[in-house]
């Protein structure tokens, strides 16, 4: 088990892997997507509240997921690196950081689109899932301001990586305080728990769009991680005979 | 081979440069380890290193054999290291300021009102530190490093802001604590007079 | 035609999809650039110090 | 253990002592902005009472992250920090030391004289008391929150605008219980969660923060 990480940990061995999984990821998370996008658009019968503005989750419900699994991705990896002194862990973090902030601005956007004809507002403060949203790009916002201040990679791993650890504490009191904030101010939300249990017509499409969505950033971040990889070994001799070899390693 | 301080494979890269590689020493009680090359040679941050500062691409720094990374409240006990920047206030005093620095570590028995006679700063002890010269400042450093009464002495460059008797007497200082069994790690681009084993690392 | 304006919803809804399809593709067209930028400047600079003596 | 503690928290004391513009300016700023509120939005009662918990709290928010990036900064320049580093003491502790100066140097004033300034905001006496009870617990959290900041940003060049980037979103949760607390106490309703809430907030920053910092500082320190 441990050689098995440690042989994916080091870096030429990750930077062909990864050329290879790429298509792995992208094509089921394509395919997902597209019968997700068929079937929630065309398929799925309209909701009985909402009509066919409800269709907006299955946009909204991935990209928030996604948004906050990114986070959990750069945390986990950022501990990771300063504790075992993988690079590889912190290039992880460095590669989710801006698809995380990416996703968190889809959530929002589309969160707020579908509050235009549901509350008559681009924007309503006393949404919790929302308003934690936003604080969250700010995280990411910080995160990635730290990264590019400093110059030297390997400082500029570990520090952000703290913060990340320190985000990833914050981010749960966040979600507890909003909630608490928004139910002294009778704030609706956007999709409640436990609420009425949605169809199967409705509920196949969604998953699919959330594994797909899934599938999706895995490809995604593999192609981002080869890039930091290749970038932080710019130096080593492996980057050089791939360099020089006839078939090139892009 | 046991050795009291040693370094095995130091690697440092920083940036785009490699400062130092498969870099090794080892010092004894008594010994003088002298770091020599030109400015920007890696000089200090082997010093860093060694006070565990700065992690290294490679290698490890050992302190009575155990690596310093396992033990840092231990090794740090045993050090001082008098450091390029004084590291001392100046808005305060220099009783102010070693008295902070007393209370930071357990105190040999050495004596204040000595040290200062020695090094020739008794009369500025109610001064801020702000309006002392440069060199009377480098005098205070030292005046700690004595007070703290360990075996261990790191020093970055203490010659620079002293002139001719202060570098005489660091050298003094160095020499008598090397005989009485101490040990000194020193960055230096000056000759050094002193009648003790010195064990020379070039960068 | 009604199932595309999805009872007056379908501006809402549509641009979701289309805003998300353009986030998407724009970010994997910037990392696909990015990556052959660090691959030719890496190339550039390995092949200039191998034909220095 | 708690030597060094003390230490380091005397020596920043009898700093701040030889130069208390340190200690004042934030508490000016604190004042200046609950000024320009009311010069703002007029001076109407209502809308004061109403808004006073939520000014006074982002005015406090604002004075002590304005004081945060000055934390490590003198002791990075003259070589002290790197002293601290290399100190037999643990370095968590150290920490710990430096904001609990920091926090009675730049904290507690405002602490004190908020109850000045909630008065200008005509806030009913319970619920100053509440004011207070919410910025004591409330700041010893930004103090120790701000430590980890601006360990993370000692010594870069664009620190001060970075720290109130990393720090904001993480103080959010704080300034939300604080100012929402005195805002339920000021309507008299029950506010006992948001005390309970800050307080396990205060209790779970003080021992987890300062290995954070620990942690920044050597890393930014390398």
């Amino acid at each position: 088990m441990w050689k098995f990480f440690h042989q994916m940990a080091s870096p030429p061995h990750f930077y062909r892997i990864a050329k290879v999984l790429i298509p792995w990821f992208a094509v089921p998370g394509l395919m997902l997507i597209a019968y997700g996008t068929y079937a929630g658009l065309f398929v799925a019968s309209p909701d009985y509240q909402q009509g066919d503005a409800f269709r907006i989750i299955y946009i909204h419900v991935p990209a928030a997921y996604l948004s906050m699994m990114a986070y959990m991705i750069m945390a986990v990896g950022g501990g990771i690196g300063l504790i075992w002194r993988l690079k590889l862990a912190h290039a992880v973090g460095a590669a989710a950081a801006p698809l995380g902030a990416t996703f968190t601005f889809l959530a929002l956007v589309t969160g707020s689109i579908w509050g235009r004809p549901m509350w008559g507002t681009w924007w309503e403060w006393g949404d919790p899932r929302l308003t934690s949203e936003l604080i969250l790009l700010f995280l990411y916002f910080g995160y990635m301001a730290l990264r590019s201040s400093i110059d030297d990679t390997a400082k500029a791993d570990k520090a952000s990586s703290v913060l990340a650890l320190v985000g990833v504490v914050n981010v749960v009191i966040v979600h507890y305080s909003v909630v608490w904030w928004s139910s002294l101010h009778q704030g609706q939300t956007l999709f409640k728990k436990g609420g009425p249990a949605m169809d199967a017509d409705m509920l196949y499409p969604l998953l699919a769009m959330i594994l797909g969505f899934t599938f999706l950033f895995g490809a995604m971040l593999a192609r981002r991680l080869r890039t930091e990889v290749l970038y932080r070994e710019r130096r080593t001799r492996w980057v050089r005979d791939l360099v020089m070899s006839p078939e090139g390693g892009l | 081979m046991t050795a009291k301080l040693s370094g095995k494979d130091l690697t440092l890269i920083r940036g785009e440069s490699c400062l130092f590689k498969g870099l090794g020493f080892a010092l004894n009680p008594g010994e003088l380890l002298l770091l020599e090359g030109r400015n920007g040679s890696g000089k200090t941050s082997l010093m860093r290193a060694i006070a565990g500062m700065l992690s290294l691409e490679k290698g490890e720094i050992y302190w009575n054999d155990i690596p310093v990374n396992r033990q840092r409240q231990e090794f740090h006990g045993a050090l001082v290291w008098l450091a390029h920047r004084t590291g001392l206030k100046g808005d305060l005093n220099l009783v102010e300021n070693l008295r902070f620095e007393a209370s930071l570590r357990p105190q040999g028995n050495v004596d204040l009102a000595a040290v200062c006679d020695r090094l020739a700063i008794a009369r500025l002890k109610r001064l801020p530190l702000r309006s002392l010269s440069a060199g009377q400042q480098r005098r205070v450093a030292l005046a700690r490093m004595l007070l703290a009464d360990v075996p261990l002495w790191l020093m970055d460059e203490p010659f620079t802001n002293l002139d001719r008797e202060g570098r005489k007497l660091v050298m003094e200082l160095t020499e008598e604590h090397l005989l009485k069994g101490g040990m000194c790690v020193m960055a230096a681009h000056q000759d050094i007079e002193i009648n003790v084993p010195v064990v020379r690392v070039g960068l | 035609m009604d199932a595309l304006a999805m009872g007056n919803y379908g501006a809402y809804v549509w641009s979701c999809f289309g805003l998300a399809l353009i986030v998407i593709v724009f970010i994997e067209w910037r990392a696909r650039v990015r990556h052959n930028q660090v691959y030719r400047d890496i190339e550039v600079r390995i092949k200039a110090l191998e034909e220095q003596p | 253990m708690f030597a060094g503690l003390l230490a380091v928290a005397r020596r920043d004391l009898l700093l701040a002592w030889k130069r208390p513009g340190d200690v004042l300016n934030p508490l000016f700023f604190f004042a200046m902005v609950c000024t320009l509120f009311p010069l703002a939005v007029g001076p109407s009662p209502e809308q004061l009472t109403f808004s006073g918990p939520g000014v006074l709290w982002v005015a406090a928010l604002l004075a002590t992250l304005l004081s945060l990036n000055t934390l490590f900064m003198s002791d990075h320049e003259d070589g002290s920090l790197d002293q601290l580093l290399v100190s037999p003491q643990p370095l968590p502790v150290l920490a710990l030391g430096k904001t609990l100066a920091h926090w009675l140097i730049s904290g507690l004033p405002l602490v004190l004289i908020s109850p000045l300034l909630a008065m200008t905001y005509r806030m009913p006496g319970d619920a100053m008391g509440v004011l207070m009870l919410t910025l004591f617990l409330g700041t010893i959290c930004l103090s120790l929150l701000g430590s980890i900041g601006a360990a993370l940003t000692v010594g870069l060049h664009r620190g001060t605008a970075l720290l109130s980037l990393l720090i904001l979103p993480l103080a959010m949760p704080v300034l939300l219980l604080g100012a929402n607390t005195v805002s339920l106490a000021a309507g008299n309703e029950v506010y006992a969660t948001g005390i309970w809430a800050l307080g396990a907030y205060a209790v779970g920053a003080i021992s987890l923060a300062p290995y954070a910092t620990a942690a920044a500082l050597r890393i930014s320190n390398e």
